[in-house]
């Protein structure tokens, strides 16, 4: 295993230890809880706060999306690990600011049984919540079982699009509703071509042989669609995008953003030849790209690959995703 | 023991009996979770309890429902494993019955175990037969419930309970494991028992060893 | 080799086409020369001029520092290659406002040579040109040898100061006294766990077994100062800071900016790892840290490995360091 | 030839009597640069001469001080390897003399020669002996010096200045290579002749050859 840490099951501490010392200015621990994560900021009374969280290892997912325009809070699980629903509980009574939460994470078993828990003691507390889910990944379930789907890159957009219309002071039923139309819109497949080596395992998530790649495989080493021979950047690009076309409704004169995120290892070179054909290809159907996105937004550790996101948008979409955002991870100004 | 009636000292003394028990059966535990798991289990309850009880005083609640409530946040944060968030949904789901009471009764209980299993299978989505830790929750509970309805003294109701989760383990032996870790190894989950079903068991055997007040 | 590219031999070209299609805003190429990259936006009658480049493969240095508050334009060569003098004189005659020209790049032999050549004929159009190169790397000659060392990922505080002073309009002389100062101020020390693979080579740009890394090691894979074993995190920024500290003059109660780089492969959760480091380590000498960068700001393709960079402050670097800057790849508005 | 001067049309004549040449020994080179290099010297050489005929009617100067700027940017931005690079130098090094000048005579050639000598050992920082292009380039410049001195004709000149060229080559043979990717092969690359030098010799033969107006 090689990797510049510690002792390994000191790894997600650490981190955070890290990451707290660099951005005090942006990010606070509640009750001294290194899993528990809150904006710095002063807090705007009557606005609707955000939570989200979900094990480690995929920065700037999830943290690093807490921040002005975007999420209130977060909560951090051990490395692939949901986070303790007592821990998430913590974070909405800390963020809430008397309009309610969105519980805003992707969609897993452990985070979704773990949010769902603190949904029903923050109810206790007469604090309403609401949830959305992440459901991107194409690659994880058939069409017409999107709610079965993983949450992958993509959740980005739906951060940006609740964040934007909570900071507009829309009410907690609005920025969900935005939040899961945010989820709606948007499609993401994936493709791996090395594994990661979680910490305290110590050993690689999957194995893959020299010449080969995994097609939709999840951010964790999830299976994908199928395994093949290692195909050009162009083909791989094509390949990702017919998949995301065939999913949703794309036409001439359609408007999208694009996210193309790398997995940890690649460079972003590799990045930019994939938006070349990216772009390309949109080029040719006459769909205009408003905003791109290229670089690392949802990893898993040192795996090698990349994922594409395509993000439709119509007016209301597009005036939120503009709007401003500010995190120690992602900035927008204009 | 006081005309049945549970009140905070008894919580405390149960969790310290529970959690001598996992402290006994700690390897045992290991040994389960390891042949179809990660072998976390063992440390995980023993690890569990003992915080519960360390920190018990910590906890200034005269409402049980918050105490409980309280109880399961802090196991849930130091024991975000499988059995310890379902226990914890145990702890917090029985605290919403307790809400606003200085001591419970039988009945409370028997809604409390209830509230419980329901929690559970709410979120866990198994049921009973699944091979999971409901093998041994479930009829427990159905024990309890009927123990209290009959009008049994509560340490008999105890002793019932602990006898069916017991019973509940050796069922698990028989079936084919389809939640958890466990489910990975499909068939050849079927002869050895669930390690979860086990750690119930033993916590109704940890209740109903406890010296009442 | 595994990467996501398509021909080899186009993979310079294609990042850099992928790149303008991404940023036509902020990124336009000379005379159609996708070598040659200048800033969209206005230029600024009387601004003085940076021009920096190198060889690919580094990104985001160069073309990432091409924009507001940093450089103006940048010659692009192959993958760890320097471009042509031809290019850089294109560039350096499209960037000039009528103030003369900062070439600003990192100390080696092929881009010394033809930057001085590009200055040469600059210098015949009536252009004035000055130089300054990034020497940053402690691992690269001894102290005293200062002129003979490598630019690694410590350029970037040449870039940020430099170009800061001339967007407030100082002039040629002052610009580069302020660049040749923040040079002076820069030290940068690097460790590599992994190789990358030059993708016309094909292979590893060096070997090192599966529980090595090497110290000091340059950004091409030029080798370091020793081989050893792996160390843990703080170990390893133990050293690195060690180094660094006994090369120039640092003590209780100055301040200085910290990078922590990560040179591909090393997920952000380590850069963190050893940020808490460092930040430890700097509190115990009294040392203040005014601004911390952690994240990719020199890269060598897939390569495992980070560096931490010191960047000593007085009154006037600071002023200039905390002056906005803005570039596809770099944002800095606050 | 017209009274020893050279002027657009002869330098159009040498390049393709280069390019000519290059063609022809494309394969040698790449043979050459191949046993002590990556191989290229063959390609790039044969490429960038022909991209010089290629062009050059479309650069628009009378100033061949200017003509040789823009070839000699051509040749650096199409070939930035080693030899294109110093090749190059040698362009502008030369375009500086002829800065102004619609035609060049002997005076200026050998200034000219003597420039680009000067500016690829500023620039590259090696000698004569050092087993590198220059092992041909200084004995050859030396011997055009030494011609116009004596006022040969323009013709022999460039034959005297390619016959030193070609004895710098044998020279090279017994020198050991400290620049360039040669430096790599250290003793061994003793024994065989430097391929940048080689190159330099078939320009000036290239030169000789050329009918000029
Ligand atoms: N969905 C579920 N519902 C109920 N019980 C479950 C479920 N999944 C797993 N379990 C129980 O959890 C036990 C394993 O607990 P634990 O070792 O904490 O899991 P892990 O180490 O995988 O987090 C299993 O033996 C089983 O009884
Ligand atoms: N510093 C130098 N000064 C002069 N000539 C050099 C120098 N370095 C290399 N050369 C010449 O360059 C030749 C190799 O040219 P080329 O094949 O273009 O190099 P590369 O492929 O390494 O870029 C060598 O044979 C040598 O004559
Ligand atoms: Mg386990
Ligand atoms: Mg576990
Ligand atoms: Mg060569
Ligand atoms: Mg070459």
């Amino acid at each position: 295993m090689k990797k510049l840490i510690n002792k390994p099951e000191d790894f997600g501490r650490e981190t955070i230890e890290g990451i707290i010392l660099a951005h005090p200015e942006s990010l606070k621990m509640v009750n001294g809880n290194f899993r528990c994560l809150v904006r710095a900021d002063e807090k705007k009374k009557s606005k609707v706060a955000i939570s989200t969280g979900g094990g480690a290892g995929h920065l700037p997912v999830f943290l690093g999306y807490v921040g002005y325009g975007l999420a209130d809070g977060v909560t951090v699980g051990n490395v692939f690990t949901s986070p303790a629903f007592a821990d998430m509980y913590e974070v909405g009574m800390a963020i809430d600011n008397g309009a309610g939460v969105l519980q805003l994470y992707g969609n897993y078993g452990g985070d979704k049984m773990n949010f769902a828990m603190a949904a029903e003691m923050l109810d206790m507390e007469d604090i309403r919540v609401t949830e959305v889910r992440g459901t991107d990944d194409v690659a994880s379930a058939p069409k017409g079982e999107e709610d079965k789907r993983r949450g992958v890159a993509g959740i980005f957009y739906a951060y940006k699009i609740a964040g934007a219309a909570a900071e507009k002071m829309f009410n907690l039923d609005e920025v969900t509703r935005l939040a899961q139309k945010a989820v709606d819109h948007t499609r993401t497949m994936g493709v791996a071509l090395s594994p990661c080596i979680l910490p305290e395992a110590g050993k690689a998530t999957f194995t893959i042989a020299d010449d080969e790649m995994e097609l939709g495989m999840g951010i964790h080493g999830e299976p994908g669609i199928e395994r093949t021979k290692l195909m050009t950047c162009d083909d791989t690009v094509s390949y990702m995008l017919d998949k995301i076309m065939r999913d949703y409704e794309y036409k001439a004169g359609d408007e999208v953003s694009v996210l193309v995120n790398g997995l940890g290892a690649t460079p972003k070179e590799e990045l930019y030849i994939a938006y070349r054909k990216v772009s390309q290809i949109l080029a040719e159907k006459g769909i205009g790209i408003h905003r791109r996105y290229i670089g690392e937004f949802a990893t898993s550790l040192e795996m090698a690959g990349i994922s594409v996101t395509l993000f439709k948008l119509d007016g209301e979409l597009k005036e939120l995703l503009d709007a401003p955002a500010y995190t120690p991870f992602f900035q927008q100004f204009r | 023991m006081n005309d049945n009636i549970i009140g905070r000292e008894d919580i405390k003394r149960m969790l310290s009996s529970i959690s001598k028990v996992m402290n006994d059966e700690k390897d045992h535990l290991t040994e389960l979770d390891s042949a179809m798991g990660d072998g976390d289990l063992g440390i995980s309850m023993s690890k569990g309890f003992q915080i519960l009880c360390d920190q018990f005083d910590t906890v200034e609640a005269d409402d049980l429902g918050k105490l409980l409530m309280k109880l399961g946040m802090l196991l849930n944060a130091n024991v975000p494993s499988t059995m310890g968030t379902l226990i914890s949904i145990c702890f917090i789901k029985a605290a919403k019955i307790g809400k606003g009471k200085k001591e419970l009764n039988q009945e409370d209980l028997a809604l409390m175990g209830q509230a419980a299993v329901d929690g559970v299978m709410e979120r866990g989505k198994a049921k009973v037969g699944d091979k999971t830790m409901l093998d041994a929750l479930v009829p427990a509970v159905d024990a309890l419930s009927k123990a209290v309805a009959e009008g049994l003294a509560l340490k008999e109701t105890f002793k019932l309970a602990y006898e069916k989760a017991a019973e509940g383990v050796e069922t698990s032996k028989k079936l084919k494991a389809v939640f958890g870790r466990a489910a990975y190894y499909g068939d050849k989950s079927v002869g050895s028992q669930d390690s979860g079903a086990t750690a119930i068991a033993l916590i109704f055997r940890g209740i109903s060893e406890a010296e009442l007040v």
